[in-house]
């Protein structure tokens, strides 16, 4: 007989809100097992979800990014042509120190300068020559800079180069003059000695603090919002992150969550589309939600609404 | 041929121009020798002459060790023992071998009689290989003093009884050649004229192939003799006449004591 | 000669101390990271319990009565009905039954929400209360006492794993909420008992605090099970091949070296290997124990195989001569007396690469079994997670407060279980274990 | 549910054909006093072998030619007009389908008829085709148990019969570890060639900067090896310095020295260390060992990094203690107790027993301990992931973070790269390199242990 | 006591009551002997009878098999063998061992005479060394056979070849005390009579003490005989006095051959 339990894997950033969804889900379904869900990376998770069809292939995939091209395209040729996104909600990205230590207010033009490897002083792209976070700017704490940022295999990371330090060598500006491709390296090409590349989870984030307390971490909201005791949060560009700031706009680092459903395992495996309605319901990632609660920045209850008929219009997209 | 030469029985086993090399080292140099029926042939020689390495070619253990490379015919009852469609494992079991070295499994002293019979399927029953285990030990000497102690470990004998325990796992198998490479080598007197006895009882109804370094036991227990020297086969002939009277001069002087 | 002993005295002392201090080191490490897992760990087992008694309120649950079995035709006929019962139970809020519960052991929380007060027990106990139910529909009008977890946090702050000083801002549950526990605590409507929890649950997200390693337990057991029955086997086997049987030769030689090279081979790439041809080939479940099996099993083969082979290669000659001698043929030699010698190292063999097996995660994350699996896995082809698998999951867990010292007890009942798995081997190496 | 069939089937043929084999022998033995070449037992399973090989052909067969028979009668039961429709991936589409519905397995979208019809005619024709293939392993059986029974006499050399098939059987086990070679490579192969396609390999194999960016686009960033490799390199140097001479120290000293109760009980406890899971090991690197180095680094005026090649190193070291503890010791042990006692005799101490005599007696067996462990040392990951600062950049320092070749795996592997881009691809080629570096290593060690060994023995 | 007896000369080794037992099993029961300075003793007994376990006690080889226990006093010029300070390695130097079974190391021909030599510092140099190993080769009768194979293994010699290595590795050290189990059990009479003269001439300067199951060996090399059975030191005396006229009716009998 066929497999009786959905297999989900994928993003270990969804993976805990997957869980709980799963959990519940068996809770309130009786009629269902309690789905498995499996980490793996968004790659890792789409690479096993695009194996192809049938038993041995998982049913759905947690992606912290939308699915690319190659990898729709590489899904097609396995077969795998009914592919169902579905949005769930927001992911913030906050900055984290030791609680005893001193209170920042970043903006990503210091963050940039803090850790690209070479900045603009003067005019001249110089190796960056700052130590000290009040180096960079007299308001932050007289710190050795010391930042601990997702390695580049974290989706994480793009979002953090894009809306952070993107941003912030935009706004602090390039010397003149120089050719795009300069420009591009000058803005992602970070400094070897402050910057501690995490590869792990933000566990492995908090341990480095701990080894080191000069160490600034890049957290999620959730993760930050658990460990309030030990973590203090830094405000960017003033804005305080929090669910209602980033669900409104204001915090500029964050990210949209995704689930991916393949269509052609709806009704073989059975419960599929329970669990996506079950998901998608206000109980659960609506405001005041199960998943709120676990740190999920909701989505507005409309654009959820869109996603759900999408996916019942079982719209290949 | 003297009348009362052996080799009018049958001939069990015959070794035409065997030769060894160890290595690049040549150990034997064309041994050619008939080994009779339900006697005892003594190899004697000075140390070193290869004597064990023609033992050890009779029941193919050279095979076993690494760089031995075995040249010419041996057959027993006619059958080439060195033919590939020949079965190396049951050559062995029909020619029992008692190594210069006593080597005793590591296991009781009963498991090490046990042993043989257990995988030639000679018993039918406990009962049965408790008494194959009892007279083998019996008929070798030693049964009276391990026989509190057939649990211990074989290892844990002196020399002279690990001696005799190889023996009575080799006989234990009833095979129906047996050689024996020094088997009185770490035994007392009376613990010999046991074993000698023994040979004498078995040599009734097997071929006997024994090495040794006393005269005396060479003299007592063969029917015929082969001296080997330096590898080469120097003389063989009916006990009593290698001893009364050596055609060889080089056997002569080993047996007066004069060449080593 | 004498000037010389005394010298070589020195070196004798030398080269013991250097022994000693070889063993002191190698377990004093030991002795630290046992220290430092036991020190964070044993806490885990104490867990909060809320006692309540549970009033079953008419009036909030306000469903159908339960379906009889009587009442249909077939058994199929009847599981729907009854599942659609549930089903309709299970949409009742029943937390609002957990909240009154609560309120009515603490009638000084009259002014906090409902949210502060469910941040009590744990999420779970309104699925708890609902079972009750719908296994003893009788249940209803009536008032049970029903012991429920403390929620995480809660146990968070009656262990004093978070800072009881901190300020409000830093504290995951709010003042009232903190002082209500207290409350609870000092009237015995929370107490601590040992938290069977961890060793009869399985895992969960949204309830953490029950989270527990049953399902981890057994999926690992019915790896190392795989793996003990089909890793030993055939590395001794390959072993005694290559050993004893193979002609010496180029190909010998190259098989050696690729063995040797496997065991240099980077887990998860048997994690891929395991994907490619154990679920995409050989179309076997995904994130089955079966698998992980198969996956570790390979993994442990080098190991066995290597270890078995030095073992063979000291084996005295002697010994298979004499075997040889006796009409042995090279197997007879080879399993009767050979084997029999090596067989305290391929016990220390198999014990190392169980040991290995036994905690590595790497290659499970690509055949599925890196999950969270709310199940006990009742054959080796039901999805299952195993031990090191749920230490790492809730070694990554957001509530580092309360999921640090349950890591720290995954990793106690890891080591239970591989000093168990290993305990038999090393009494069965102890005991046939001779100097030679 | 057929596997357990067949299974059965097997087990039953199995126990009948020994039974037939054993007792045709026992009646050779008591019936006429010959001698009977071999033992029943062998006769047994001489006869189960002839019974076994000709029943597990047949299944092979169908195993390996089932799958294409069945699909080409599902193609012909496609309507010739809908298969000439049909290009390469709607025909495997179309088949899956119909494979779908034959196991009763739903489909999505709606049932054509003729699929329905086809999905149905796959459905009895498995069945007819399952059933047949029973059939005629058993009978394959059961003509190979006649065969065996009537070979069965006095002189049939059963015995040697059963052992070339035991030795067959144990080259098998040993080709499982080529079959797992021959597995990984080609499970590597293949994306690392698109990998290739990507980056050009002179930059992957000998570029010094790692930096892959997981942004998009056409800039893939670099995927320069040479600073894993020189990671790799460095923490495996270090942990062995770390865990040769405290483990084999350790074996000494346990296996000479230590009385046996001592050792009954130390023995174990040391190879904990080889079950903690690594990641464990990993935070201890981390949050203890680390911090200290770097604390009595700068007690001592040295410049340690919390996170180094060191501390990984160090800490891998002590996990794989074990591995050269545990198996040095074993081999030490059985070293035949003469050889010690000729030393001994001669007033040899006993770390001179030890040295000259025992350890060169044992080095074979040692050595494939050390090769074990640094096998492990190079394959680990979490340790390194923590402990090594995950940083790879070429450099010479121990003191200075690093990461390896494993970690770049696992993290390109299982991060949220784009899994048809080099990103995530890289995995598969470092795995690759990763796999011929320890080939050759490997065959230095072998060619180094040849030598050195030829001096003994 | 006769007035030949050599316990008139210097004693050297003197037992008490020297005891051992094998786990359980008494294997040695309160042996006194004294054993005199440049003199041979020879050891007789039938096979088990505890010769090689006493042999073991003097230099104290006994320590090495886990399980044995030794009581009673042994002294080498006065000086308590098993006192806790007294260093075994230097008693071990002093006390030379030739064991029943030849063990040679699995090490070149050269190296095997070597090693006492190495360890113990005897040779300055190079040449020093050569010489060394020449001249045990030569004196243990093995050097001419071996000569061209100095770096080939031991262990690849024949039975008696490496008897030979063992006493040639044993006499290399030079020690004051020599312990010979069986030294000649595998050797032809020639190179039995080599090792006689070799022992014959090391009495002129060391003590020696000779397991042995031949009594005509016994007869020709030694001084004074100690008869063994069943783990009691039957009697002792000087040779002559032991073969012709022995006090006990079993060592008659053992020597007459009627004991076993
Ligand atoms: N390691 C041991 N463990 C147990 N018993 C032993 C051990 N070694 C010797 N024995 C027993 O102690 C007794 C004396 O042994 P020992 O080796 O001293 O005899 P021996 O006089 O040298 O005899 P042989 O002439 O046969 O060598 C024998 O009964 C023997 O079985
Ligand atoms: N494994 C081997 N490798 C190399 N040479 C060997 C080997 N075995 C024996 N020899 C050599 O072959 C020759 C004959 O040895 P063999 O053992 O046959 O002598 P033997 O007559 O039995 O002597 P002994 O009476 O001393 O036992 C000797 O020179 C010996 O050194
Ligand atoms: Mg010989
Ligand atoms: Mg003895």
């Amino acid at each position: 007989q066929s497999r009786d339990t959905i297999q989900i894997a994928g993003s270990s950033t969804v993976l805990p809100f997957a869980s709980i969804v799963a959990e519940e889900f068996s809770a309130s379904f009786p009629e269902f097992k309690t789905p498995v869900v499996g980490s793996g990376g968004t790659g890792g998770g789409l690479k096993q979800f695009c194996e192809g069809v049938g038993e041995n292939t998982i049913d759905i995939a947690n992606a912290s990014r939308q699915i690319k091209d190659a990898e729709r395209e590489a899904c097609t040729a396995a077969g795998v042509t009914d592919i169902r996104e579905i949005q769930f909600g927001f992911d913030g990205i906050v900055f984290a120190s030791a609680a005893s230590g001193p209170d920042f207010a970043l903006t990503p033009a210091q963050v940039y300068k803090a850790i690209a490897a070479k900045v603009n002083v003067d005019g001249q792209l110089v190796d960056n020559p700052y130590k000290t976070w009040n180096e960079v700017d007299a308001s932050l704490p007289n710190q050795p800079i010391a930042l601990a940022v997702p390695a580049s295999n974290h989706g994480t990371r793009e979002v953090f180069q894009e809306k952070v330090v993107s941003a912030g060598c935009e706004e602090a500006g390039l010397p003149e003059g120089i050719s795009e491709d300069d420009a591009e390296a000058a803005c992602t090409t970070y400094r070897q000695d402050v910057v501690v590349e995490i590869s792990g989870d933000y566990t492995e984030t908090l341990a480095r603090l701990n080894s080191d307390p000069n160490t600034v971490g890049v957290f999620g909201l959730s993760f930050y919002e658990q460990n309030t005791d030990t973590l203090k949060v830094a405000t960017v560009d003033g804005v305080v992150p929090s669910k209602e700031s980033v669900a409104a706009g204001e915090y500029p680092v964050s990210r949209p969550l995704f689930f991916y459903v393949k269509g052609q395992h709806i009704g073989v495996i059975p419960g599929i589309e329970e669990y996506v309605q079950f998901f998608l319901s206000e109980g659960i990632s609506g405001e005041g939600g199960a998943l709120e609660a676990a740190g999920l920045i909701p989505q507005p209850a409309d654009k959820t609404a869109e996603v759900l008929a999408a996916f019942e219009a079982g719209a290949a997209q | 041929m003297n009348p009362t030469d052996m080799l009018d029985r049958q001939i069990r086993l015959t070794a035409r121009d065997v030769t060894v090399h160890y290595g690049t080292k040549q150990a034997l140099h064309g041994i050619s020798i008939d080994i009779p029926d339900r006697a005892v042939t003594a190899f004697i020689g000075p140390s070193g002459c290869g004597k064990s390495t023609f033992l050890r070619c009779i029941n193919r253990m050279n095979d076993t060790i690494e760089g031995a490379k075995v040249g010419g015919t041996i057959k027993l009852d006619g059958e080439d023992i060195y033919s590939p469609d020949l079965d190396v494992v049951e050559l062995r079991a029909r020619i029992g071998m008692v190594f210069q070295k006593p080597n005793p499994f590591p296991k009781s002293i009963y498991d090490n009689v046990a042993y043989g019979p257990r995988i030639h399927g000679l018993a039918r029953n406990k009962s049965d290989l408790d008494e194959i285990v009892v007279s083998s030990l019996r008929k070798a000497g030693l049964f009276e003093e391990v026989k509190d102690r057939l649990q211990e470990p074989g290892t844990g004998l002196s020399g002279g009884q690990q001696q005799r325990l190889c023996i009575a796992r080799a006989i234990a198998v009833g095979p129906e050649v047996i050689l024996m490479d020094e088997p009185c080598s770490a035994l007392d007197p009376i613990a010999t004229a046991v074993i000698e006895e023994l040979i004498d009882e078995l040599r009734e109804n097997y071929t006997i192939v024994i090495v040794t370094h006393s005269m005396q036991q060479a003299a007592r227990v063969s029917q015929r003799t082969a001296f080997f020297h330096l590898g080469h086969l120097i003389e063989q002939g009916p006990t009593e006449d290698i001893f009364t009277n050596p055609v060889n001069k080089q056997t002569q002087d080993y047996i007066m004591g004069r060449i080593g | 000669m004498r000037a010389g002993l005394v010298r070589r005295h020195a070196t004798e002392q030398i080269f013991r101390g250097l022994g000693i201090a070889a063993i002191a080191v190698a377990l004093g490490f030991v002795a630290i990271l046992f220290i430092d897992v036991f020190r964070k760990g044993i806490p885990a087992f104490v867990q909060s319990n809320v006692h309540l008694s549970v009033f079953f309120d008419p009036e909030l649950i306000d469903v159908d009565p339960a379906p009889a079995r009587d009442q249909f035709p077939s058994d199929a006929e009847y599981t729907a009905a009854s599942l659609k019962w549930q089903r309709s139970v299970a949409l009742l809020n029943w937390n609002t039954i957990v909240e009154a519960s609560l309120r009515k052991a603490a009638p000084e929380a009259g002014d906090m929400t409902a949210r502060e007060i469910l941040s009590i027990p744990e999420t779970d106990a309104r699925h708890e209360i609902r079972e009750m139910f719908v296994a003893n529909p009788s249940l209803l009008g009536q008032t049970v006492d029903v012991d429920v977890l403390a929620s995480a946090n809660a146990q968070n702050w009656i262990k004093g794993n978070i800072d009881r000083s901190l300020g409000d801002k830093q504290q995951q549950l709010s003042a009232p909420a903190r002082a209500l526990i207290d409350t609870f605590v000092e009237n015995g409507t929370i107490s601590n008992g040992f938290a069977w929890s961890i060793l009869t649950n399985v895992d969960s997200r949204s309830a953490p605090a029950s989270a527990g390693l049953l399902g981890a337990f057994v999926g690992t057991l019915w790896m190392m099970l795989i793996v003990v029955v089909l890793a030993v086997p055939i590395g001794v086997a390959a072993a005694i091949y290559l050993e004893e049987f193979a002609p010496k030769s180029r190909l010998t030689d190259l098989i050696e070296v690729n063995i040797n090279n496997l065991a240099a081979v980077p887990s998860i790439v048997f994690g891929l290997l395991g994907a490619a041809v154990f679920i995409n080939w050989f179309h076997l479940p995904i994130s089955a124990p079966l698998v992980g099996g198969l996956v570790l099993t390979l993994l442990t083969l080098p190991t066995i195989i290597i270890a078995t082979r030095g073992a063979l290669l000291g084996v005295s000659p002697a010994l298979r001569q004499a075997a040889l001698g006796m009409g042995a043929s090279k197997t007879q030699m080879v399993f009767h007396h050979v084997l029999p010698v090596t067989f305290p190292s391929i016990l220390t063999a198999t014990i190392l690469g169980v040991a290995h097996a036994l905690g590595e995660t790497a290659p499970l994350l690509l055949i599925g079994m890196k999950a969270f699996v709310a199940s006990v896995p009742a054959t080796p082809l039901d999805q299952a997670a195993a031990l090191p698998v749920q230490i790492y999951l809730w070694q990554g867990n957001e509530n580092r407060n309360f999921f640090e010292p349950r890591t720290a007890a995954a990793i106690m009942v890891l080591l239970g279980v591989m000093i168990l798995l290993n305990g038999a081997a090393i009494y069965l190496r102890s005991r046939l274990e001779k100097r030679a | 549910m057929n596997a357990l069939i067949v299974a059965g089937v097997l087990l039953v043929l199995l126990g009948v054909s020994y039974q037939t084999g054993w007792s045709k022998s026992r009646n050779l033995a008591t019936a006429n006093g010959v001698k009977v070449h071999s033992r029943p037992q062998y006769h047994g399973s001489y006869s189960a072998i002839w019974t076994m090989i000709p029943a597990l052909v047949i299944l092979l067969l169908w195993a390996w030619f089932g799958g294409g028979i069945a699909r080409d009668y599902a193609v012909s039961q496609i309507p010739q007009d809908t298969l000439l429709a049909l290009d390469q991936a709607g025909l495997n589409n179309a088949l899956n389908r119909i494979n779908a519905l034959a196991s009763g397995y739903g489909v999505a979208g709606d049932v054509a008829p003729w699929e329905q019809a086809a999905g149905s005619a796959v459905r009895s024709f498995n069945f007819l085709t399952f059933a047949g293939m029973l059939v005629l392993a058993v009978v394959a059986g059961g003509a190979g148990l006649v065969y065996a029974r009537s070979r069965i006499t006095a002189r049939l050399r059963a015995r040697n019969t059963v052992e070339r098939v035991i030795s067959l059987l144990l080259l098998a086990c040993s080709g499982v570890a080529i079959l797992t070679t021959v597995g990984i490579v080609a499970s590597l192969v293949t994306e690392a060639f698109r990998f290739f396609t990507f980056i050009n390999p002179i930059d992957f194999f000998f570029g010094t900067v790692w930096a892959p960016n997981n942004a998009g686009g056409a800039n893939h960033g670099q995927y320069g090896l040479l600073p894993l490799l020189t990671g790799t390199l460095m923490i495996t140097a270090i942990a062995m310095l770390v865990a040769v001479p405290v483990g084999l120290m350790a074996a000494i000293y346990l296996s000479q020295y230590a009385p046996r109760g001592f050792r009954a009980v130390v023995k174990p406890f040391i190879e904990i260390l080889a079950g903690i899971p690594t990641i464990v090991f990993g935070f201890f690197a981390l949050v203890t060992v680390g911090p200290f180095l770097r604390d009595f680094g700068n007690a001592i005026g040295l410049n340690i990094n919390a996170t180094s090649a060191l501390t990984a190193g160090i800490v891998m070291g002590i996990m794989i203690i074990p591995f050269v503890s545990s198996l040095s010791d074993d081999i030490l042990n059985q070293v035949p107790r003469s050889l010690r006692d000729g030393a001994y005799g001669l007033g040899a101490t006993q770390s001179e027993t030890i040295r000259n005599v025992l350890l060169p007696a044992a080095l074979p067996g040692i050595v494939g301990a050390f090769l074990l462990a640094v096998s492990r040392a190079v394959g680990e990951t979490m340790i390194v992931v923590l402990a090594a600062g995950n940083s790879p950049i070429l450099r010479g320092n121990p003191f200075e973070p690093v990461s390896t070749i494993t970690v770049s795996i696992v993290n390109q592997l299982t991060g949220d790269t784009d899994f048809t881009g080099p990103q995530s691809l890289v995995g598969f080629a470092l795995g690759l390199t990763l796999f011929v570096v320890t080939l050759c290593l490997n065959i230095f060690a072998l060619y180094i242990v040849r030598r050195f060994r030829e001096q003994y023995e």
